[in-house]
């Protein structure tokens, strides 16, 4: 049995929340909550709880780009203070902490940064093509709801939509 | 010349005898002007001339009179610095900033590249035979010009050139060789010569514990700096000697003095004679001197002196008392002492503490007697200049030479010198840069510099022995159109004496003649060729000689002081101190950056001329730091920006000397003011010198105004900073010291 | 007497328009969208001179720089030992002016203070810009530009390293992290108003914002990943400012010299930078304002609280520079002292003082609510207090050169050339260059956030009001 | 390679200079380091160093305008002071001071250069790397002593018109416009001599090499040599004034007239000066 896609647009949030709710509820055969995107202009995390875990693993990134950071900065300018023993500093003994410790600082946030950011794009799946349902209002002002479905379901989805005032449902074959 | 160079054999030789780390003369040098300079310019160079290693050749340095022995780095032919001669006794291996310049004068971009002629009102280039023809046809046999139609005016000089010159004369049957110096110590030879019937006697600064020096610059532009520098240094160890300075305006010495006074200019004899007063109530000195001596000293109380020369009385008793209990001392007269109508008195009755302390014969006694007076030096006077510029001006001299003299910017402007000159038929200077006489001269020809050419110099004054100072080319020579004082001497000579002189196709070879004559006086027992290699490579030629025997006659009629200080003239309030520069001088040398821009001691202005002026004065005239000034004497006015210094009597003004050329090139040009230029006609009595510091001029606000150059910052103290720490003599305890 | 429903209605329209909001909510959101977005298309006349004049400023300073390149730093007439002037000033004033970016978007977004939103998008544009301009002037200062990669660590054949005990190794480190940091921060920040440009933008200008949008289409993934992302960064971001500007305060505080030489340096550094920039934002709040027609969005309350902020941090850089002042008083050293005299009377005490009025005085007028709603007045103030801050940075420099502890080396007679003028002045137009330039190409507000303003202020104020109004009615029922 | 040899000697690493010990003539680090002593008492003020430096180093002449402007290049410069509480006149006379690199041991800008182009030479002089300078002039502004000149025009261009290169010293570099130039105690001259010494199996002998200022100086107030050979004349005056090149503060006699400029700001100066004497009953 194929699959196939799914958008219905709402103005109003609540109705849209609504929707999913019920869809939720209604268990219907070949279909999976899985398979529900939401799609906003802005974020909705009281909406996103509604299709239950999707967790998100940028802060791992985060841990892994700040320590590295930290303890590769040091290694790296500590040694290479100790490979440039030539133009010793008077006053200073020719690894001093105090400025590497700064220097350090400074290294592990701007691997935090980058890495976190990293974590970002492969969490969001950046940069991506947009999907062929996408519709342009949902950057304005409208909310969107992506399915994915067995063929058989989606009549009554359908129709489940409607019954929450969709604005426009379009289906993978219509347009 | 650079042809008449050593083989190898000679050089080892020479090795083996010099046994110096010194090496040989630089002849055998390419030319390194000539091809690409990137090339190492040694083509043929000596064997001892490495690539990369420099080379030390011994020579003199002729920047001034002290005949320091110096040597010259040279690398590559290339002469890089100059350096002390270990082995020569008035250098003792130390140099100072003017010496160093020497090689700026050497490398100055305004050197005189080839012979000039006037043609139509200005210098034009011609070639070397023209020139020689020319001065064949004014000053040849053929001429006719009689001696007495002849001047050749000169600086100071000793050694065989100025043998050759005077031969020259002499061939011409002249007498008028003119030795004319600005800055001349005629006045005090005269008062030496009165006193202790030689020129000068030796000083020995080391074994005096009290100094008492009126004026007298002698660490910076003395008879010998350098040397009286090293032996002031010795002075200075434990047990530390005392230096009193007495004088109107703060010179270096005076910078350096444990006691500074500052005294009317002029007054100064009268102040020694208050001390001699003071110190001749002291039975042991009261036989010191004749009764008639006495006498006079009697009338100088302490507030009579006190009255006359402006010092606070209590400090004539002082300077007694120091000098009665520190001994042996010495005192010693100085410039701003003798410049002054009555600057041999001046001058004796600074002598006659001495005489009175007994320090003749201790710290002060005779000089080594040249044993070979022909080449002995010749210390210039101004009367010298009187006559040459009288005889020029009646018209009586058909050809004037000049030489190592720059009369057109030293003399006063009273004497009109410049016009003259321009009477005078032909003129020939003989210059390394054209200065402001040359400009005037109708033939201009270029001669070697110092570091180029040969020569031997016997300084006037001599620490021991009589030291002969060998000059030798540390670099072959710079521009090809150049020629030897000595060659072109030599040649001039020849126009009448040419078979006497035949032996001798240049000055090298003359010298060489001359100095091997020398060989038996220092009991040399080798071949004169390693005694001429010898004496070359060492640079010295020491000579000990019986010291001159002094006596010390005084008179009170050599002591009749005016019982004032000179006049004063309303209109005239100032008394005007040309200072003498110790890099600076009479200005001959104005025109090297180093010396322009190395720091003035007490001002630290650099690249200018300034007026001088006390603190308290510059108040009450409104006067602030870089305020123009017009300092105007009968004979002229400066316009100058004042400089506060608190090392000056309030009465006077100080302007250096040695700035405000109108020629001599870029690094001089224009820079500063001439004070020469003011000055009156005032004249010692006795020598009939000029009296430097007898003119009196006015000053007057201008209203312009300039910041000052000058190393200085805003501030002139140590504000609360430990930067110079002075500690009390009876504190320290030298003894202990390494 | 509320009995019927329309009644009921009137009340809260009452409550709507009794307290003046920060946006109005009941703004449709496909306005938004097309109001941000007319500012990409056709701004006022205003926007053109600002930027011809910028951009001939920039010229000016770009020929002086030219120059000195060529003659050497002497142009600058700087000298031994006063070798630091005006641009190692106006370097650490624009370090300052890149602050309150930070300072606006990061602090006030975990502190969901949500009045920030319409303004935040350009003050982290701004610290960016200040940044890349404070970059220049490292570059203007060296006396040997041409090798200014010497500063970083790369590895080559000789081993050779920059010394990283300098403090100037650490501006760079330090700057060179803050820069790409807030670039980032700005980007990420801007993904989803790009994809609104991109689904409104045509031919050319599509393809650009298709390209930077990275085909972002705002699921639930997306947003959920970004919230992380962006709160995380924002966390970064605020250590780092303040790491940033104490670094660059130890460029002095390190040194030995008087007037530099002092442990509260650090803070008030940062103080002072907060300060500078709070003050740029609001000038550059009014002429966005009016240049691109924000009035809707930048509108007069947002303006009082950020005038608020300024004054509240213009009092904490005041205190911190009278501490600096009594410490060096009371700690009585004579070098510092001197310095310190010598600033409040030597050569430069007209500029030092005008710094204090400007700084410490000036802000008061900002305690009147006349005033913070004045426009006109608040941009001359906001300029001033930049003057006064530019001023103070080049007090730092400055007078400690001309009186160090070296006395003999006191110069008090130096002064800029117009070479250095020229390039401080080419460097305002610069950053002002780069700055409209950024404003007429990206949105300048952020609109999705602004939507979530509006959304969630709609949300709240309409469960307040009813709230209220249904005591009221329990109040009013109990009294019949 | 540079993480394991790191960690093998970390205490080396972590040594802070000046350590005692730290040169001596067993070779625990250098054999050499060149110090002064100079007498203020025998300083006549007569810049002879100061042209010495000149011709020796190639400075370049600047000019009165710059000179003005406070760009001259004079490594060495002597400092005329007057008492602060000086009368109508100064009758004590003037204070020179020779002031040049003071060649630290723990030199403030040393430190705060950011590449590098300043630091410690073995033989404990404060080196200048004109090849690595970039100007930032951080160096100077860290100078406690402010000797640090700076190339603020492109003088080999202007500053010796010709024929003037020809006396310049191929031994040293003519310095291009931004750079930072200093005082380096001449040290072509010095390894000049450590060369010579090293072919000859032997160490410089005391007083076979000096810079160009010691060697003119007619007064001879400045004395040279390697403070590590204890039989050195340098090394002995030291002693004997009771200066110790590691301390920061001396506890001396005050009849002792030995010390160091700017003690107090811990810079570790390799120059003892020795007080000016006046004689106060005069």
């Amino acid at each position: 049995m194929s699959k196939s896609h799914m958008l219905a647009l709402f103005t109003d949030f609540d109705e849209a929340s609504n929707a999913i709710r019920e869809l939720k509820a209604s268990n219907l055969p070949g279909f999976n909550l899985k398979d529900v995107t939401l799609k906003s202009p802005i974020e909705h995390p009281e909406i996103e709880e509604l299709l239950g875990k999707r967790p998100v693993y940028v802060q791992f990134f985060t841990l892994f780009g700040a320590l590295f950071g930290s303890i590769g900065g040091f290694l790296f300018i500590s040694s290479s203070q100790a490979t440039f023993l030539l133009q010793p500093k008077g006053g200073k003994p020719i690894i001093p902490i105090p400025p590497d410790m700064v220097l350090t600082y400074e290294l592990f946030i701007l691997f935090g940064v980058y890495i976190t950011v990293l974590g970002f794009f492969i969490g969001a799946k950046l940069p991506m093509k947009r999907h062929k349902l996408y519709n342009a209002r949902v950057s304005e002002d409208q909310i969107g709801i992506l399915i994915k479905a067995e063929d058989t379901a989606m009549p009554a989805i359908k129709d489940l939509f409607t019954r929450h005032k969709a604005l426009e449902i379009i289906g993978e074959g219509s347009k | 010349m650079s042809e008449s160079g050593i083989n190898r054999r000679d050089f080892l030789k020479v090795l083996g005898l010099g046994g110096s780390s010194l090496a040989l003369t630089g002849c055998g040098n390419t030319d390194i002007r000539s091809g690409d300079e990137l090339v190492m310019p040694n083509v043929h160079p000596e064997d001892f001339v490495v690539p990369g290693l420099s080379v030390f050749y011994a020579s003199t340095c002729t920047q001034c009179g002290s005949a320091c022995g110096v040597m010259g780095r040279v690398r590559e032919g290339r002469v890089l610095k100059m350096e002390g001669n270990p082995e020569s006794k008035i250098s003792g291996g130390k140099i100072c900033g003017l010496g160093q310049a020497a090689v700026q004068v050497q490398y100055n971009p305004d050197r005189l590249t080839q012979p000039m002629m006037k043609v139509g009102g200005s210098l034009q280039p011609v070639s070397w035979d023209k020139a020689m023809a020319l001065l064949e046809e004014k000053t040849g046999p053929k001429s006719g010009i009689n001696g007495e139609e002849f001047a050749f005016m000169t600086g100071a000089m000793s050694g065989h050139l100025k043998v050759l010159v005077e031969n020259y004369l002499e061939s011409l049957g002249s007498k008028n060789h003119y030795v004319y110096e600005a800055l001349s110590p005629a006045v005090s030879f005269a008062a030496y010569k009165q006193v202790y019937g030689v020129d000068m006697p030796r000083l020995h600064f080391d074994k005096a514990k009290l100094i008492v020096s009126f004026g007298s610059d002698f660490l910076g532009t003395g008879a010998s700096p350098v040397h009286f520098a090293a032996e002031y240094a010795k002075f200075r160890k434990a047990p530390r000697g005392t230096l009193i300075q007495i004088e109107p305006k703060m010179t270096m010495t005076g910078a350096n003095a444990d006691r500074w006074i500052p005294i009317i200019p002029g007054t100064e004899g009268v102040f020694a004679l208050g001390v001699a007063n003071q110190l001749l109530k002291h039975e042991e000195f009261a036989q010191s001197v004749p009764s008639d001596i006495v006498t006079l000293v009697a009338k100088y109380d302490p507030e009579t002196v006190s009255s006359i020369t402006g010092v606070r009385s209590e400090l004539v008793g002082h300077v007694a008392a120091l000098l009665w209990e520190k001994s042996p001392s010495l005192v010693i007269s100085g410039a701003s002492v003798e410049g002054h109508t009555h600057g041999v008195q001046n001058a004796v009755a600074i002598q006659l503490l001495n005489k009175i302390l007994g320090n003749v014969g201790k710290t002060l006694d005779g000089q080594a007697q040249s044993p070979f007076p022909q080449i002995a030096p010749n210390a210039g006077s101004f009367a010298a200049l009187k006559s040459v510029n009288d005889g020029m001006g009646s018209g009586k001299f058909k050809a004037v030479f000049i030489y190592g003299a720059n009369p057109v910017f030293t003399a006063p402007s009273f004497m009109g010198l410049r016009d003259n000159l321009r009477k005078v038929p032909f003129k020939v200077a003989f210059v390394n840069a054209v200065d402001e006489t040359a400009e005037e001269c109708d033939l201009v020809l270029p001669i070697y510099t110092a570091v180029e050419d040969f020569g031997s110099h016997v300084a006037w004054y001599q620490p021991e022995g009589v030291e002969i100072t060998m000059q030798q080319p540390l670099m072959e020579k710079l521009y090809s159109d150049t020629r030897s004082m000595g060659d072109i001497m030599l040649e001039l000579v020849k126009q009448r004496r040419a078979d006497e002189y035949k032996a001798w196709p240049d000055f090298l070879s003359y010298l060489k003649t001359a100095v091997v004559n020398i060989k038996s006086a220092v009991k040399y027992t080798d071949t004169d060729e390693h005694f001429w290699y010898d004496t070359l490579s060492h640079g010295v030629i020491h000579v000990d000689a019986p010291q001159q025997q002094i006596g010390s006659n005084f008179s009170s009629a050599m002591l009749n002081l005016p019982a004032t200080a000179d006049p004063q003239d309303p209109k005239f309030p100032f008394y005007l101190v040309p200072s003498e520069r110790h890099y600076f001088r009479d200005g001959r040398h104005a025109n090297c950056g180093w010396l322009q821009e190395s720091p003035d001691p007490l001002t630290t202005i650099v690249w200018d001329s300034w007026a001088e002026i006390h603190p308290k004065t510059a108040e009450s005239m409104g006067i602030k730091e870089g305020d123009y000034l017009e300092v105007s004497s009968q004979n002229g006015t400066l316009k100058v920006k004042a400089y506060l210094f608190p090392g000056i009597h309030p009465d006077a003004i100080s302007i250096p000397l040695g700035q405000g050329h109108e020629s001599l090139g870029r690094f001089a040009k224009g820079v500063g003011v001439n004070p020469f230029k003011i000055l009156n006609p005032v004249f010692e009595v006795n020598t009939g010198e000029l009296a430097m510091y007898g003119t009196r001029v006015s000053v007057k606000k201008t209203g312009e105004s300039e910041i000052v150059v000058k190393d200085e910052g805003p501030v002139s103290t140590q504000m609360g900073r430990k930067l110079v720490v002075t500690l009390p003599a009876d504190v320290a305890q030298l003894s202990k010291e390494i | 007497m509320i009995n019927t429903f329309e009644d009921r209605e009137v009340a809260v329209e009452k409550r709507f328009i009794r307290k003046e909001k920060d946006i109005r909510e009941d703004i449709a959101w496909a306005q938004i969208n097309k109001d941000v977005l007319k500012s990409l298309e056709r701004p006022r006349m205003l926007f053109w001179v600002i930027f011809i004049a910028s951009l001939a400023l920039f010229m000016v300073g770009v020929a002086c720089e030219i120059y000195q390149y060529q003659t050497g730093m002497g142009v600058a007439n700087l000298d031994n030992p006063h070798v630091w002037g005006l641009y190692i000033g106006t370097f650490i004033f624009w370090i300052g002016m890149s602050h309150s970016g930070t300072l606006l978007s990061a602090i006030l977004h975990i502190m969901h203070a949500d009045w920030r939103k319409p303004i935040y998008r350009f003050a982290e544009a701004m610290t960016t810009f200040s940044l890349m301009t404070a970059g220049l002037f490292v570059m203007v200062h060296l006396g040997r530009v041409w090798q200014f990669y010497y500063v970083v660590a790369y590895p080559n054949e000789r081993w050779t390293w920059p010394n990283f005990q300098s403090p100037l190794v650490w501006d760079a480190t330090a700057i060179f992290t803050y820069l790409t940091s807030s670039m980032i921060f700005l980007y990420i920040g801007m993904i989803p108003d790009l994809a609104i440009c991109r689904d409104n933008a045509t031919g050319f200008r599509k393809k650009f914002y298709t390209f930077l949008s990275l085909g972002w289409m705002g699921t639930d993934r997306q947003w959920a990943n970004f919230r992380v992302t962006y709160l995380t960064v924002a966390c970064f971001l605020i250590p780092l400012a303040v790491s940033v500007h104490s670094i660059v305060a130890t460029d002095f505080a390190v040194s030995q010299q008087p007037g530099w030489h002092i442990s509260s340096f650090p803070p008030y550094f940062v103080a002072g930078a907060l300060y500078s920039g709070c003050a740029a934002i609001i000038t550059l709040f009014i002429v966005l304002r009016y240049v691109f027609r924000f009035e809707e969005y930048m509108t007069m309350p947002i303006l009082e609280k950020t005038a608020k902020l300024t004054f509240a941090i213009a009092m904490v850089w005041t205190y911190l520079n009278l501490v600096e002042y009594a410490s060096t008083w009371y700690g009585n050293d004579m070098y510092a002292k001197q310095a310190l005299i010598y600033r409040a009377t030597g050569d430069y005490a007209p500029y030092w003082w005008m710094m204090n009025f400007l700084g410490s005085v000036v802000p008061f007028s900002m305690a009147f609510k006349r005033v913070r709603n004045n426009i006109p007045a608040m941009l001359v103030i906001s300029i001033l207090l930049n003057v006064g801050m530019w001023l103070e940075r080049w007090m730092i420099v400055s007078p400690t050169f001309a009186n160090g502890i070296y006395p003999w080396t006191w110069d008090h007679d130096q002064w800029p050339s117009m070479i250095q003028w020229g390039i401080v002045a080419g460097s305002f137009g610069w950053f002002n260059m780069l700055f409209m330039l950024f404003c007429k190409i990206f949105p300048s507000v952020s609109m999705y956030e602004v939507k979530e303003m509006v959304y969630h202020r709609s949300i709240h104020t309409r469960e307040t009001e009813a709230s209220s109004i249904n005591q009221e009615l329990a109040v009013e029922g109990a009294a019949s | 390679m540079s993480i394991t040899n790191l960690l093998n000697n970390w205490s080396f690493y972590r040594n802070k200079r000046p350590y005692r010990g730290q040169y001596d003539l067993n070779r625990q680090y250098s054999e050499y380091k060149w110090a002064m002593a100079l007498d203020l008492d025998v300083c006549t003020g007569c810049n002879a160093c100061t042209t010495a430096c000149y011709a020796e180093n190639n400075l370049p002449v600047v000019g009165k305008k710059r000179f003005q402007h406070g760009q001259v290049m004079h490594w060495i410069r002597i400092e005329r002071y007057w008492d602060e509480k000086m009368g109508e006149f100064p009758e004590k006379g003037a204070s020179f001071l020779p002031m040049m690199c003071q060649q630290c041991e723990a030199a403030p800008c040393e430190t705060v250069c950011p590449v590098g182009a300043t630091s410690h030479t073995n033989d404990g002089l404060n080196s200048q790397n004109y090849h690595r300078c970039i100007g930032s002039r951080y160096c100077s502004a860290n100078c406690p002593y402010k000797v640090r000149y700076f190339n603020f025009w492109n003088y080999p261009s202007t500053a010796w018109p010709a024929p003037l290169p020809d006396q310049l010293n191929p031994d040293v570099t003519v310095r291009t416009k931004g750079v930072m130039e200093k005082c380096s105690f001449c040290v072509q001259r010095l390894n000049e001599a450590k060369s010579r010494a090293r072919t000859e199996y032997r160490l410089v002998k005391d007083g076979e090499v000096s810079p160009a200022c010691v060697q003119a100086c007619p007064t001879s107030a400045i004395t040279f040599g390697n403070i590590v050979d204890p039989k050195s004349k340098v090394a002995m005056m030291w002693k004997n004034q009771q200066v110790d090149l590691y301390k920061d503060m001396q506890e001396k006699d005050n009849t002792v007239r030995g010390y160091r400029i700017l003690e107090d700001l811990r810079p570790f100066p390799s120059v003892m000066y020795m007080e000016r004497i006046r004689d106060m009953e005069a």
